[in-house]
């Protein structure tokens, strides 16, 4: 491999962050595509354009997607990326890994590919960035082997997601880990093979910290929460009081709905549980002394998703509660799910995503097609309109003359 | 002589009172000594101002029974208010008593201000409108027949300021009151096919509809309502009388809480429907005078002092005043039109 | 006349609030019309229905709008209320009267009409509910004569209507009664001849307390405010705090920026004026020690109405503050509304309010037509898509190759 | 052996060091004994995080290096976090100095946690995808260079997330971050019409337009641009590689700012913009470096402790924010797309 001109990637490998380019580099002393990447890449630095052409379809035998085809637009010129696919591989959940399997994910690249990965895309698969055709169905059939499996591209069940949870979490309200292993390997088909109407996310995420932006980044976000009442260890707070740690105006005062009260005199906080909104602040604050409550499961909200093509979506609560139960399968999630997906599928538009959907034929219609009760956590406020929609077989029609003559 | 052509209205400086026009803008403070009673103190001068129940829809002879009574203690000067209330001007504070005790002897009622409930604002109703799917003088009576004794005190947290429209036009401040009566539909319009070819635009009357359920038929020369997409908006009915709307088993109102339109505190905002449908059963709208009541009570009940219907829900949430108030929740009440998104409750921090 | 049966009616004159079926009784004394009114009415409540036919065109000589044609739906039962419409007449400002003009205003219905009226009608009209077609021009001489014009109907500007204002409120930060006053002279051509895509109503409050609803109920809302600090006067206050006023918590825990701090040593208050939304709470908690600031005017809001058709509107800040001169003619107003208007004439569409026009087609389009300068105070908070649109002429575009070629 | 279709991702239990499997759902609290480490305390166990910044696009003897560390000092079990950086995960205490010792002597940076800047979420850019309007990695390692002080340290008023993305599809989470910054087109698309008549559904484009600016050209079979209604979204690039975008003099960054998703305190919010445009100036982009450095300056410099910047602005106010910065304020500011009414300020309460 001939030393490389790039004077302008080479300043990013000044300054103290971990340098892309070095990473490129390091690449490129072992793959001639990724050689050619740092051609391109400092010529795109030079043009301040990128050299990609769309994608044409690629894959691997039995699935629609995980692949995404990738082509330079001057294969003349860089031959060695003329192809230069993404194979996404479904990462373990919460993205834990021992040595061995991670050296066996690098080995196995090193043998197909261009030896450059991103840990992780941002969906939240590991990303193999650069091989060519003729080595999809190898690497495939080689991860296969070592206990991989694909995740998801196109219109289909996208690899979800999870955070560390009860791997290491205090907070975590289910087990985001399982949840996220099990629902996924239930869901293989709708993965693999692309059918709806267009892509669909699943973040699940231990409680309403949110770790994986699960409500602006999935149409399905799944966040731990509890119905009883937090936990208060006095001592504990006692401690922080010793301690000096501000828990009036940092804690008491920031709680949203001024549930949450310190008394000074006794060193004591209290809760009127039922105003408490489940927020995580004060729990975000005092690890030591407050707890979330017992009784615990997520919140489902749906709908997230960012801003093309009809503006960015929050998912918005759908279930307010329900148990994440793994001795049960999360049979109520799955459920849940299956009637939502499939009343998408039946009413969605191409290229549509789900909030999107739901947007414009309207919640009512869709919890009551998907038969989810309505209940007023589901919204910020009721209509300030009163353009109600009256299921007219529930009405007492009879005095309404359909042609129009007096009644 | 003939009329003059855009002359505009009188000029109000013809109809103001000494005691106004010594102190035009010089206005220092104000106190309400009594329920109905207003105390401006300017730089020259203090004016009592005594505010009257009006029914709205009056005779002339109500106008000039309100006159008897200006020219003998208001120097011929009073003034009505953007609820329809009137206000007797009293510029001389001797006439203040004599005249509080001539308006208890014939009847009329003082009040409406402070933290009180004041006039509703309405609308024509049965009276005089085409399109109404209830009364508006009828239903304002009842209520505040019901609730007068919070028009003549002033013991509520807040004011309460009240609207009633008698259809989806809205022409009463229903969308923004901290409660609001609006008369709805809920059944399509009746195509009277004749009728329609007459006189209607079709083009227009498809146009006219906001969910998109009409559609041109041209074979019949008429129209075709797809059922299950209108949501008894009536315009198409305003636009065309071949479209009639009003179904006698099926209308009634919808009552929505929580809008204001005053900037203190917290900004102006939409009332939101809380109870889609209350039958229509006159000459007292018993369902609606209860309804109202028992929210204006658990209201007073609650909330802090000082705050408003819709201040206190959104303290407490709207989950919340749904579990105390035990109104049902259905999907009815969940915005599904132009603007619904940003009613979704996109966190995860609600009350159970 | 002959004795009424009308026993539902008869119900709503009982209790305690003043009863519109006793004054449609009086009427009905002196009025056949009135009479048969009641006649329908008691039907109305039978049958829980209304009896009135869409409006045909009337009108008065020289006007466009003015009058709604109204008939009742079974002309031959009910021969005197066959015709029976209503004139509106365009009140006072403030809806001050002297006797005289309200008894002229009576005389003359009782020559011409039913004698029942509203007063007023929800936009502001003197309502006068009820006359033949025949009599609609004869009244609109007499009314001309005695010094009142029509009020607006159509699609034109609606009458407009503002607060009592510095008659009777020391709040008042802009002349309301004569801004409504001059102004609706200034336009009455628009007032009397319907040209526009719909109707267009003004509303002028003198404080943000606004007291005529002119942000939810009308297209252009005109609301006093200041440009400087509100003014505190510290004697007042501690007579306040001697009569034991509860000022920290019913005045500053309330005021939404906090701005406003009470010292209970001193007795005074204390405003950071730079943060006050003027929002007017502690002017009206406490009158006597609160004035608005010296530098009066106006906020300018645009778009507000009510539910049909595409949602009800609040109007929303265009201008932040203008100056509300009356020694100069309040030109600064009008040529602002003058060009508002055009822009809307151009660009809406029929039955499309101002504020349906301004969503449809773009805020940032309707500033730049309409020549406003756009600052941040016009809305809550910035775009949170990316969608900009740039004026492509102001843009280097040599480099963009029109046909696609390579660059 | 064949390979097995759908056979699901690695399961995680094999993933786990020994003190997690002790302390599964059993964690009591966590201290943050200094920035990079984190200290879980569990009913049977301590476990130390370290955590280390990645350039995310690595490889794979970055990833080899890694191994080798966690198999020093973590029994060979590592993690990587949703915001793409390594934690190594220390079960014994004795290891936890020896490592941040060996991190240290090999210019790893530790980081990342509490009141921090942590890595930046980002996309591909000029280096894999085919829309970019900017790069990403180079974007992220000038900003992070820049800012490294914040991110070795824990002194900002809260925690700080930034996002990347280099094309208005946003696969970052830039519509969602304290601070976003998005890649931006600014003019229309170029049509290849030979290209265009080779492989694309003419309805599918059309369809694919959020403004209808484009329209079918059946003459030409091809389509019509309508550039006035264009906002350079590139979807339409998406569906058909006869549209292309990019623009080297044109294309450049967005920056919004002010987005969080955790409900702790405040409901999730999105960014929203303050910089309509800065021009791609690689390698370094000085123009974004600085412009980001500036916000947050003023943002450590004005707000409360453990106020986000979102919530910071959101209580002095946009208005505030905009003469506070002194960042131009204009119409391409103000949202006319779907959502844009609720932006609009339906009140009097501002600042001047
Ligand atoms: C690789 C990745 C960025 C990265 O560097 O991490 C990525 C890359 C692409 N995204 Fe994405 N998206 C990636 C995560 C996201 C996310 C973030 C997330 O999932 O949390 C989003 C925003 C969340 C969401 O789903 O809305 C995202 C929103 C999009 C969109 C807009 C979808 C929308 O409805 O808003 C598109 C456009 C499309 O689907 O046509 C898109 C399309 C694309 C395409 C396929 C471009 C295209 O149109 O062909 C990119 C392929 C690049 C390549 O060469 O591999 N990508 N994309 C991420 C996937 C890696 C992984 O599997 O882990
Ligand atoms: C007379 C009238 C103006 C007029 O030109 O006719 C008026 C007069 C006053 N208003 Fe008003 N308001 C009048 C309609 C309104 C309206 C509009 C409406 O009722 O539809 C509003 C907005 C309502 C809303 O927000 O939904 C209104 C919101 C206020 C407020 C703000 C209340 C709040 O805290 O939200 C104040 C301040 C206060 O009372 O503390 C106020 C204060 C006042 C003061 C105290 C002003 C003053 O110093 O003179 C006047 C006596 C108030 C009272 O009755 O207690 N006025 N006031 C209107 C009387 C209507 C009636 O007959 O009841
Ligand atoms: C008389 C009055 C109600 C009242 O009893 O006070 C009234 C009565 C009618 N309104 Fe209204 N509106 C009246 C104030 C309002 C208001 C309140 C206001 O101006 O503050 C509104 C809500 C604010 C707004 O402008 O949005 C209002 C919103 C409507 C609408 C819906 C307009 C919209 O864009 O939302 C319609 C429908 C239409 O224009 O086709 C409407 C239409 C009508 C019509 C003309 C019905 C029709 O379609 O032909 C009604 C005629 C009744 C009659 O027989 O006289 N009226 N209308 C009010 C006018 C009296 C006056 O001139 O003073
Ligand atoms: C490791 C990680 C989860 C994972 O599965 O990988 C994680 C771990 C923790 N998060 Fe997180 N968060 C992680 C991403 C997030 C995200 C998502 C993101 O970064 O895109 C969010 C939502 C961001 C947002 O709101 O925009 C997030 C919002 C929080 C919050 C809420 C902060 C707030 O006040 O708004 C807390 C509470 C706190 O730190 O006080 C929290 C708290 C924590 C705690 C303290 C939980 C615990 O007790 O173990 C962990 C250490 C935090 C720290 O770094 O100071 N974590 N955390 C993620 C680390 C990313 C990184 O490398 O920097
Ligand atoms: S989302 Fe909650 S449970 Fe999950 S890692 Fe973050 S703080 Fe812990
Ligand atoms: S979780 Fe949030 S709402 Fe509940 S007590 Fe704590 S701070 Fe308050
Ligand atoms: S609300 Fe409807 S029915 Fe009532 S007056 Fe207005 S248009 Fe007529
Ligand atoms: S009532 Fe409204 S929704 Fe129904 S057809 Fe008529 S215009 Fe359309
Ligand atoms: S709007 Fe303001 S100025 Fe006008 S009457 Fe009400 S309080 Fe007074
Ligand atoms: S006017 Fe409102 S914002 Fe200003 S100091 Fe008074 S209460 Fe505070
Ligand atoms: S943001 Fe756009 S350019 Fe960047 S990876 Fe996603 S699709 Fe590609
Ligand atoms: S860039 Fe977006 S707005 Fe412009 S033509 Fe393409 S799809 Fe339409």
């Amino acid at each position: 491999m001939t030393e490389k001109k790039t004077p302008l990637l080479d300043e990013l490998e000044k300054g103290k962050w971990p340098s892309f380019v070095t990473e490129m580099k390091r690449a490129a002393v072992k793959s001639e595509a990724a050689s050619e990447l740092l051609d391109v890449l400092e010529r795109s630095y030079a043009e301040r354009r990128g050299h990609w052409k769309h994608g044409g379809i690629v894959g691997v035998r039995g699935y629609g997607g995980g692949v995404i085809g990738r082509y330079v637009d001057e294969p003349k010129t860089y031959p060695h990326i003329a192809e230069f696919h993404t194979i996404r591989i479904n990462q373990p959940s919460g993205f834990f890994y021992n040595t061995k399997t991670l050296r066996t994910i690098c080995d196995l690249w090193e043998k197909h590919g261009s030896g450059l990965t991103n840990m992780h895309g941002s969906t939240g698969d590991i990303v193999l960035l650069g091989c060519t055709t003729e080595h999809i169905q190898p690497i495939f059939d080689d991860y296969s082997e070592a206990g991989f499996d694909l995740g998801g591209s196109g219109s289909c069940l996208r690899t979800t997601n999870c955070c560390v949870g009860p791997g290491r979490c205090e907070h975590a309200c289910y087990d985001t880990l399982e949840a996220c292993y099990n629902i996924t390997n239930e869901f293989m088909d709708e993965l693999h093979r692309p059918m709806w109407p267009y892509k669909s996310k699943i973040k699940f995420s231990g409680c309403a910290n949110d770790c994986t932006g699960a409500i602006a980044r999935a149409d399905i976000s799944v966040i731990g929460t509890w119905r009883d009442s937090i936990r208060i260890d006095q001592d504990a707070v006692k401690e922080y009081a010793a301690e000096k740690f501000p828990i009036q105006s940092q804690v008491c005062d920031k709680c949203p709905t001024k549930c949450l009260t310190y008394n000074k005199e006794t060193q004591e906080l209290s809760v009127v549980a039922e105003d408490c909104t489940r927020c995580l602040h004060c729990i975000n604050m005092m690890p030591k002394a407050i707890q979330p409550g017992e009784d615990k499961g997520a919140t489902i909200l749906i709908g997230g998703k960012s801003t093309i093509v009809q503006s960015a979506f929050m998912s918005s609560v759908v279930v307010p509660f329900i148990k994440m139960d793994p001795e049960n399968d999360f049979a109520e999630f799955k459920d849940l799910v299956g009637r939502v997906w499939e009343w998408w599928d039946e009413n969605g538009k191409t290229r549509e995503r789900i909030g999107e959907t739901i947007f414009r034929l309207g919640m009512g219609k869709f919890l009551r097609e998907a038969e989810i009760p309505a209940v007023p956590q589901q919204v910020f406020r009721p209509r300030a309109n009163p353009y109600v929609f009256w299921a007219q077989d529930e009405l007492d029609r009879s005095g309404t003359a359909l042609d129009g003559s007096k009644l | 002589m003939a009329a003059k052509l855009d002359q505009g209205p009188p000029n109000y400086k013809e109809m103001l009172p000494q005691v106004i026009l010594d102190n035009y803008g010089k206005w220092k403070y104000h106190e309400i000594p009594s329920p109905g009673v207003l105390k401006h103190v300017g730089e020259s001068g203090v004016l009592y101002s005594v505010r009257v129940a009006s029914p709205r829809l009056v005779s002339i002879d109500f106008v000039r029974d309100l006159c008897k009574i200006a020219d003998d203690y208001c120097d011929g000067f009073l003034r009505f208010t953007t609820r329809n209330n009137v206000e007797f001007l009293v510029g001389d504070e001797a006439k203040l008593q004599p005249l509080l005790d001539t308006l208890a002897a014939q009847n009329y009622c003082v009040g409406g201000t402070g933290q009180s409930i004041s006039n509703i604002i309405h609308t024509q109703g049965w009276v005089h409108c085409h399109t109404p799917a209830t009364d508006a003088s009828g239903v304002v009576k009842a209520v505040m027949d019901d609730l007068y004794e919070y028009f003549d005190s002033m013991k509520l947290p807040a004011k309460l300021k009240m609207g009633l429209a008698c259809c989806l036009n809205m022409c009463g401040s229903t969308h923004c009151s901290d409660i609001g009566i609006v008369g709805v539909h809920r059944t399509p319009p009746r195509i009277d096919h004749d009728k329609l070819r007459k006189g209607t635009e079709i083009p227009t009357l498809v146009a006219s509809c906001p969910t998109g359920a009409i559609r041109p038929d041209p074979k019949n020369k008429s129209v075709i309502v797809n059922e299950a997409k209108c949501m008894y908006c009536g315009n198409c009915y305003t636009m065309s009388p071949a479209m009639e709307i009003f179904d006698p088993k099926n209308d009634g109102i919808a009552i929505l809480i929580g809008g204001k339109v005053s900037n203190a505190r917290s900004a102006p905002t939409f009332s939101r429907m809380v109870i889609p449908f209350l039958p229509n059963n006159p000459p007292r709208w018993p369902e609606v005078t209860e309804a109202i009541r028992a929210i204006i009570e658990l209201w007073i009940a609650n909330a802090r002092k000082g705050e408003r219907i819709g201040e206190w829900v959104e303290r407490i949430g709207w989950e919340r005043f749904f579990s105390l108030s035990g109104l049902p929740f259905s999907d009815m009440l969940i915005d599904d039109y132009i603007f619904a998104r940003e009613t979704f409750r996109t966190g995860t921090a609600f009350k159970f």
